[in-house]
């Protein structure tokens, strides 16, 4: 398929690209490049993440279609948008209904269920976006993350803390596994590269399954408590820890926080004790990227950093599509997928450093290792602003990875 | 209490058997024994403890004290299950069929003791399988035959009219092969016709497959004609035994069971 | 010791929430001898409502007036969509089988509960109250005055069920109509109205525990898995007996209150998220013992 | 056998498994349909259909001891992920961050994963047999609770919550499923294989239920006191029933997950035994026809609600609007089951009865 | 009064059960119906008390009225708080319930007389008196017919039908019943009783029916019934030309056709 005849020797012969232009397409000159997404959307877990999401990187490719389109084509994210209610089995599912009409997956949400994609994503010669920051992707060739991982993340939070304050003990309270345990892993081997004293607690989602750990964190007084939990979860431990006496400080890695907790009792708590770590800055900051996305958004109900993150994470397949269409690549996925091998910088529109995007290389090489600190501030758009910008800690700088920190 | 005792070995035989529930004297101090190829009925008024007693004997209740013997072995404590292993069959008071199996699976459900197989086998339904299945079949149209219930063979019991449901209880029973027989009203329900029916295959499962057997009915009339001996309780305790003559004319019998009209 | 009593109290307030949708179960399972697994629903969506209604009363009203008001409207109208939904796809099942009536409660739970999420949005909606993580001491001891505030609402629904079932006809009814519909027909019991109001009642129950669930946190799309931990609540306790819901729903919440706390220091090996299946944990040891659960009512057997 | 009206000569011939030819002509043709639509379906709906297959053995399993036994359990997602880790750990990587011992070949790891479910199935049957009714569905659906911790905790074998593992590696004698081959792709293979498994454990079903076996579980479920006293061994036929519809489950699982590659702890919770018994239910309870129908409905099931949003036009495709049409999706799932269930209380066998009948009288509707 | 007229039921809108049978129930009389298994006796008396529907019957033609209104479209709750009470085939107690509690679901419709009516009734039936705690599904048979009999005269209803009272009960207890029903009768209750024991119906009975697959076939004062030869040979077992019933060692074993002659 695809639309050979009318271009000529340019022909891209690739599932998802046609001549005809996209339904709705801002350009009807165009022809069109479909992307897959399959996300979170109604009853799973992460739907309050996977629906903004969703929606920022249809008003990033809009905004690229505004602007021309890409080599002569618009590129819509619409049509083939897919609810995987967070079930590994949906996902491989509607990645088979999909595959052969999307080019690539503009996003793929969670790591049980892309990892459930990733060896017909190789047999496709498949490349997307996630919608995480697990250590793991760093590693999987077909997969175009963005910014640092939670497992940086954890290991700068320490770092940070160590830098700031003279503390002894630190705690990792979160969900087991991709995300949760990646970012305790990183606080563990910064905790131990400070000679600091480190306790991991596992939780589990859900207002009434805290009780646990607040005991943990209100009986060990640790200085530092990473947090790796949803939204509700952060309310309720901060809150109820601090209501119980705890004094020490908060660090949420970036998907525990949520601006609508600054409407919850826990919201004192919050202001007093916590702080938002996050992989570039929130929604309110003042980069051209960050702006370009408010502008696309309009009027939001409620602005909130899944936003921001699924407009980061769109960049890298923008700068692989122009890399591919204008570079001497063949007219196909693989082609597509040599292209991305090939991006040495993306550009972030000041989101994130351009050497971020480099893809050449090993995984050790091309992580980025700079992560952003916010603090809460009930005045700011998404409720938090930056206190401290982009940063690598000495854990994260020198520390070697292999493979994800979270498989231990 | 029981008579003379002529046969050395009893089928079933009771000894001073008590049972109570929460403060309920259902039975209390019963003994009786039942001889080869005998009809014995047991009578009573309603609560008298009689179903109970054919519960004690098929090992769904466990009397508090007493002995209870089948085939000469004691079966106290015997699960129900095993008791039935044994070749005891009976009926039930409130009809017990598996209503959604046709006839002749609820029938081929009175095999169950005799058909040997394993489950292993039966997911493969070759050799052994198919052989017994068919052979048992071949003896379960044989109750079909007699019972004449040939019209109904295939239908689920759950459908069938009362009376044939009580039929079709006791060829089920009859299909177990049971070395002794307990009837719990075989005719409660039925018309005139149908009781006649019943008293027929009553009398010939007694007389031509000498099986003996236990009958509990409120039917003076039906006792009265077919039975043997006559075991009257009240209250849990045996009030008389005997002939279904002496009994009926047992003054403590009138008193308590039959009341005025003595078995019109 | 000051501390496992904090604890315990801690229990009791979450208890007292299992307890009152423990209640909701056994409600629908005494009159229609069905589960109802829409219950999580109804709980997700009195919630709502009362997100909603609470801020709009809250200018009118002080907080604390505004937050049981717009319970009860919460309350009248999550019972009022109870009422709707047995209509329409439980009263025409009346004398099928109870399970596949449990099948169609889950296929009404995922609608509901879809259609609520969407209101509910992204993140968690707030409920005006005066509570919040407030704490007050009792007796030396440092209690949550949520905690407090539903085991006062649990006290005074108990007592209400208590008068409903034992001094108006309509408690025996409903216990009748769960064993033989027929039967009870024929004593002039209307067995739909039955139904109705036990689907109601139980609604209301869900509504009232949603909302005291959501003080310390708000709502959000997530909370109605706690509907299901009252599930050995009412397993413990004995399906059929309202004591048993409560004190099923009550010791739940004490146990896994204190495992919760304890169970890291004295039985890691358990694993760290234990707290989350100690109820099941506990309800299958009880059934061990008592296949009835504590307070149920054994099945009559007999042939 | 000639003459129109037919007899049948010997009680074999009765007893026969398709015993009358309009049974013998249908189910072949069914077959041979079911075959042949692995050279005329897409590779994606091939995969549907193999996973519905897979489905199928579990929702068989069940059927045996909730449709045939009466027991409902909530807990069969737990001996589907019995098996499905049996298998893994049998056939993964020994080399890799989880459990595994390297034997790929399906002969042994099948086998394994349903022996290994059918003794966990044992061991709950004593719990099983002490409790009745809803206490028994929730008892089990307890153990799910349970084993989903324990799924969770053991990170070893399973990868651990929110990460998982791979799946059990389909082998057979060098040919690998997951592989495209020279003359069948991937998804063909998987669908055949799944399709011949499917019928023999469907045969093997049925066989059961028409034996003395399946004949006492149908007693226990309709009158267990009764069956007592018919000579069957309460506990032991409660047991037996156990081990066999775990048996299935433990095969299901390790065949469902061999498809799909990948899978978490997470994926054996209550949802995935809800639908199990969705499928019993729906296909119609107690029959193997009815289990396969059941579970190809309740698979399919989401590839239609899927599409037919498309035919809805006023609403949204907006993620951010209310309604829009992913909602619309669970929506009509939900309801699909509820109308289904309302309007066909004897689910999919009874329409297939229905219309079984209809054309039986056919061309006189009555 | 309480009446059918050529009343005409179908089951599953297949099985036709009754085809046209009309029958009165005057008030303070005692009425017998007669009738082999599956003639139809139960299906009229559902037709009767609005238990149709949950059976999946339907009333196609004619009408029942009480006092000439019609009650056939009315539900079962309403025809209970109009009187007319039924007693079902094969007791249907609560059987988890308690004694008193059984009778406190038969007092639903008249919750303000209740204690006396308990009173009533454990004076009908001492045994249930002392049976008042006990779980009723553990009553023997016959006790449990009496509760059932006992709830339905808890709302003091104004006509009662029974369905089978007398079935499994001893002789004695079927004399008791036979009692009770007469008091009852004496107490200002119509009753319409259903029956196998034709003697002992008829002999209480002020008219009687005879019904025959869906059909009234005879339709008679009580005592002349009893003269009726075909009733003396079918129901009461008495073959003209002999005095007194045959024994049943002496029955033939061949199936008779029976062919109702009316
Ligand atoms: N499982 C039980 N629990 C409590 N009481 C019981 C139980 N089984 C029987 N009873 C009581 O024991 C007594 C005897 O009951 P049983 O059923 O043996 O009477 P019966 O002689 O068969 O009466 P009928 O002729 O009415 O059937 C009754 O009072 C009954 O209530
Ligand atoms: N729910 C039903 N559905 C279909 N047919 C029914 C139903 N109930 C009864 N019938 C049929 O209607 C006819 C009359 O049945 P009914 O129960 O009224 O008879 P009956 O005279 O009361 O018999 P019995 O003496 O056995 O109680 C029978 O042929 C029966 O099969
Ligand atoms: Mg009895
Ligand atoms: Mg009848």
């Amino acid at each position: 398929r695809g639309g050979g005849e009318a271009e000529g020797e340019s022909a891209v012969n690739a599932p998802g690209v046609t001549d005809e232009a996209c339904p709705e397409a801002v350009n009807a000159d165009n022809g069109c490049i479909y992307l897959g997404t399959i996300s979170d959307l109604t009853q799973g877990p992460f739907a309050p993440l996977g629906v903004p999401i969703t929606e920022a990187q249809a008003a990033f490719w809009n905004r690229v279609n505004e602007d021309g389109g890409i080599g002569g084509y618009d590129i819509d994210v619409t049509t083939y948008v897919k609810d995987n209610l967070y079930n590994p089995q949906t996902h491989q599912q509607v990645y088979g209904e999909i595959e052969g009409d999307v080019l690539a997956l503009a996003q793929t949400l969670g790591s049980p269920t892309t990892l459930a994609i990733i060896p017909d994503m190789d047999r496709d010669e498949m490349i997307g976006a996630p919608a995480s920051w697990t250590s793991l992707w760093a590693f999987e060739d077909a997969i175009l993350e963005s910014g640092a991982n939670y497992c940086v993340e954890g290991m700068n939070a320490v770092d940070y803390m160590v830098a700031e304050k003279d503390i002894s003990s630190v705690m990792a309270v979160g969900f087991p596994g991709d995300y949760g345990g990646d970012g305790a892993a990183g606080a563990e081997i910064a905790a131990e590269a400070n000679g600091l004293e480190f306790t991991g607690v596992e939780t589990a989602p859900g207002q009434e399954a805290q009780a646990g750990a607040i005991s943990a964190i209100v009986k060990q007084k640790p200085d530092l408590v990473l947090l790796g939990t949803g939204p509700t979860e952060t309310a309720v431990i901060v809150g109820q820890a601090a209501a119980q006496g705890f004094q020490g400080q908060f660090i949420g890695l970036g998907p525990t926080w949520n601006p609508a907790l600054l409407e919850t009792p826990s919201a004192p708590a919050l202001e007093a004790l916590y702080m938002q770590s996050g992989y570039w800055g929130p929604f309110g900051t003042e980069t051209p990227g960050h702006q370009a996305m408010r502008d696309a958004l309009g009027e939001v109900a409620q602005p909130n950093d899944g936003y921001t993150a699924g407009w980061a994470w769109s960049y890298p397949l923008k700068a692989a599509l122009e890399e591919w269409l204008d570079g001497d690549y063949d007219k196909d996925r693989a082609g597509l997928l040599e292209a991305v091998q090939s991006l040495e910088t993306i550009d972030y529109e000041g989101m994130l450093p351009e050497e971020a995007g480099n893809r050449t290389g090993d995984p050790d090489e091309t992580i980025f290792r700079e992560s952003v600190l916010s603090k809460v501030d009930p005045s700011a758009p998404s409720g938090v602003t930056i206190v401290s910008d982009f940063t690598a800690g000495p854990t994260a700088s020198e520390h070697t990875f292999e493979g994800a920190c979270f498989e231990g | 209490m029981t008579g003379p005792v002529t046969d050395p070995t009893p089928v079933a035989r009771l000894d001073d058997v008590h049972l109570s529930f929460a403060g309920v004297k259902a039975v209390n101090g019963v003994s009786f024994e039942v001889r080869p190829g005998e009809l014995f009925a047991i009578i009573g008024p309603n609560g008298a403890g009689k179903t109970s007693l054919f519960n004690v004997l098929s090992g769904v209740y466990r009397p508090q004290q007493g002995s209870v013997e089948f085939m000469g072995e004691s079966i106290l404590g015997r699960r129900p299950h095993q008791i039935a292993a044994m070749g005891m069959a009976r009926t039930f008071q409130n009809i017990a069929l598996f209503e959604h199996l046709t006839v002749l699976d609820n029938l081929m459900l009175g095999r169950h003791q005799h058909i040997t197989y394993g489950f292993l086998q039966a997911f493969a339904w070759v050799g052994t399988a198919r052989r017994q299945e068919i052979e048992h079949r071949r003896a379960v149209e044989e109750i079909v035959d007699f019972l004449e219930l040939e019209q109904w063979r295939t239908m689920p019991v759950g459908l069938l009219p009362y009376g044939v449901q009580k039929r079709v209880e006791l060829g089920r029973a009859l299909a177990m092969e049971p070395k002794l027989l307990l009837l719990d009203e075989p005719v409660a329900g039925m018309n005139l016709e149908e009781t006649e029916d019943t008293a027929r295959y009553v009398l010939d499962i007694r007389d031509e497959l000498d099986v003996p057997i236990i009958m509990v009915e409120h039917d003076m009339g039906l006792v009265m004609d077919l039975a043997d001996r006559v075991l009257v309780v009240d209250f849990g305790t045996p009030i008389a035994t005997g002939t279904p003559d002496e009994v009926q004319r047992h003054p403590d019998v009138v008193r308590a069971y039959l009341g005025s009209e003595v078995g019109s | 010791m000051t501390q496992f009593l904090e604890v315990v109290l801690r229990g009791l307030g979450s208890g007292s929430i299992y307890a009152l949708l423990a209640l909701g179960f056994v409600i629908i399972y005494k009159s229609t001898g069905v589960i109802s697994f829409a219950q999580p629903a109804m709980m997700l969506t009195g919630a709502t409502i009362t997100s909603y209604v609470g801020p709009a009363l809250g200018v009118m009203l002080f907080t604390g007036f505004s937050f049981f008001v717009s319970m009860a409207v919460a309350a009248l109208l999550t019972a009022a969509l109870a009422l709707v939904i047995e209509r329409g796809a439980v009263r025409p099942m009346v004398g099928r089988p109870a399970f596949v009536v449990a099948i169609i409660t889950i296929g009404i739970d995922i609608v509901v509960r879809v259609v609520t999420s969407g209101f509910i949005g992204l993140g968690a909606r707030n409920i005006p109250n005066p509570w919040g993580l407030e704490r007050v001491e009792l007796i030396g001891l440092r209690v949550q005055e949520r905690h407090l505030v539903s085991l006062a609402t649990l006290a005074v629904v108990v007592a209400a069920l208590f008068w409903f079932y034992r001094y108006t006809r309509h408690g025996l009814a409903m216990r009748a109509a769960a064993f033989d519909q027929e039967a009870a027909l024929t004593q002039g019991v209307s067995v739909g109205s039955v139904f109705a109001l036990s689907w109601a009642m139980a609604g209301a129950l869900a509504a009232v525990a949603g909302t005291l669930l959501a003080i310390s946190a708000g709502v959000d799309r997530q909370i109605w898995i706690v509907a299901l931990v009252a599930l050995p609540a009412i397993i413990l306790g004995g399906l059929d007996s309202l004591e048993g819901a409560v004190i099923g729903g009550l010791a739940i919440g004490v146990v896994e209150s204190l495992v919760g706390t304890y169970q890291r220091d004295y039985a890691p090996w358990l694993g760290d998220n234990f707290a989350v299946v100690s109820p099941y944990v506990l309800m299958l040891l009880v059934l061990m013992a008592k296949p009835y659960g504590i307070f149920g009512t054994p099945e009559v057997r007999r042939v | 056998m000639s003459g129109r009206p037919q007899f049948y000569r010997s009680y074999a011939q009765e007893l026969a498994l398709f015993n009358t030819r309009p049974k013998r002509i249908w189910v072949g043709l069914i077959v041979l349909a079911a075959f042949a639509l692995s050279q005329m379906l897409t590779d994606n709906h091939l995969n549907t259909l193999a996973l519905a297959y897979a489905f199928a053995i579990g929702a068989l399993g069940l059927n045996i001891i909730t449709g045939l036994a009466g027991q409902v359990s909530l807990g069969h997602a737990f001996f589907l992920g019995v098996g499905a880790y049996t298998a893994a750990a049998i056939s993964g990587d020994p080399d890799g961050r989880t459990i595994g011992f390297g034997i790929t070949n399906i002969l042994v790891w099948l086998p394994a994963a349903g022996l290994v479910a059918g003794i966990a199935g044992v061991l709950v049957a004593p719990l099983a047999t002490r409790l009745r009714g809803l206490y028994l569905a929730i008892i089990t659906l307890g153990l799910v609770f349970i084993g989903e911790h324990v799924f969770r905790e053991w990170s070893d074998l399973t990868g651990g919550a929110g990460v998982g593992r791979e799946s059990a590696v389909p082998e057979l004698f060098g040919l690998e499923f997951a592989r495209d081959g020279d003359y069948l792709t991937s998804d063909q293979k998987f669908y055949l294989l799944m399709l011949v498994l499917m019928l023999v454990f469907a045969l093997g079903a049925r066989n059961l239920a028409r034996s003395r076996t399946g004949r006492a579980f149908a007693a226990v479920r309709d009158r267990d006191m009764a069956a007592e006293m018919m000579a069957i061994n309460l506990p032991r036929a409660k047991t037996v029933a156990f081990a066999i519809s775990s048996f299935y489950a433990g095969c299901s699982g390790a065949l469902i997950y061999s498809i799909i590659g990948f899978f978490e702890p997470s994926t054996f919770g209550l949802l995935l035994s809800v639908q199990f018994i969705a499928m019993v239910l729906i296909g119609g309870a107690g029959t193997v026809s009815g289990a396969i129908m059941g579970a190809l409905f309740i698979t399919l099931l989401p590839t239609l609600t899927r599409e037919l949003p498309a035919y809805v036009p006023f609403i949204s495709g907006q993620v951010t609007d209310t309604p829009n049409v992913f909602q619309l999706e669970q929506v009509l799932y939900g309801l699909l089951i509820v109308g289904f269930l309302l309007f066909e209380p004897r689910g999919l066998f009874g329409i297939w009865i229905r219309i079984r009948n209809y054309w039986k009288g056919w061309p006189f509707s009555y | 009064m309480l009446s059918a007229r050529n009343l005409e039921v179908v089951y599953d809108d297949v099985v036709l059960a009754l085809r046209g049978v009309s029958i009165d129930v005057p008030e303070d009389r005692i009425v017998a119906l007669l009738g082999s298994n599956g003639a139809g006796k139960t299906t009229l008396l559902r037709a009767l008390t609005g238990l149709l529907d949950i059976h999946d019957g339907e009333v196609t033609k004619g009408r029942v009225t009480l006092d000439d209104t019609p009650i056939h479209r009315a539900s079962p709750e309403r025809v209970v708080r109009q009187g007319v009470r039924q007693v079902l085939e094969g007791r249907r107690v609560f059987v988890e319930l308690s004694v008193e509690e059984n009778l406190k679901v038969g007092a639903h419709t008249a919750r303000s007389r209740m204690a006396d009516n308990l009173e009533r009734v454990y004076a009908l039936f001492p045994v249930l008196g002392d049976r008042r705690a006990a779980v009723a599904g553990y009553l023997s048979g016959g006790e449990q017919q009496m509760l059932a009999i006992g709830r339905a005269m808890m709302s003091e209803p104004r006509y009662l039908l029974l369905d089978e009272p007398t079935l499994g009960l001893a002789p004695r207890m079927v004399e008791n019943i036979r009692d009770v029903v007469l008091e009852i009768n004496k107490g200002g209750t119509a009753v319409l009783l259903v029956e196998q024991n034709a003697t002992m119906a008829l002999s209480i009975a002020h008219h009687g029916y005879v019904m025959e697959t869906g059909r009234v076939v005879l339709d008679k004062p009580a005592e002349a019934l009893l003269k009726d030869d075909d009733v003396r040979e079918f129901y009461l077992g008495l073959h003209p030309g002999e005095d007194g019933r045959k024994s049943f060692r002496d029955t033939k074993h061949y199936r008779r056709k029976k062919r109702w002659s009316a």
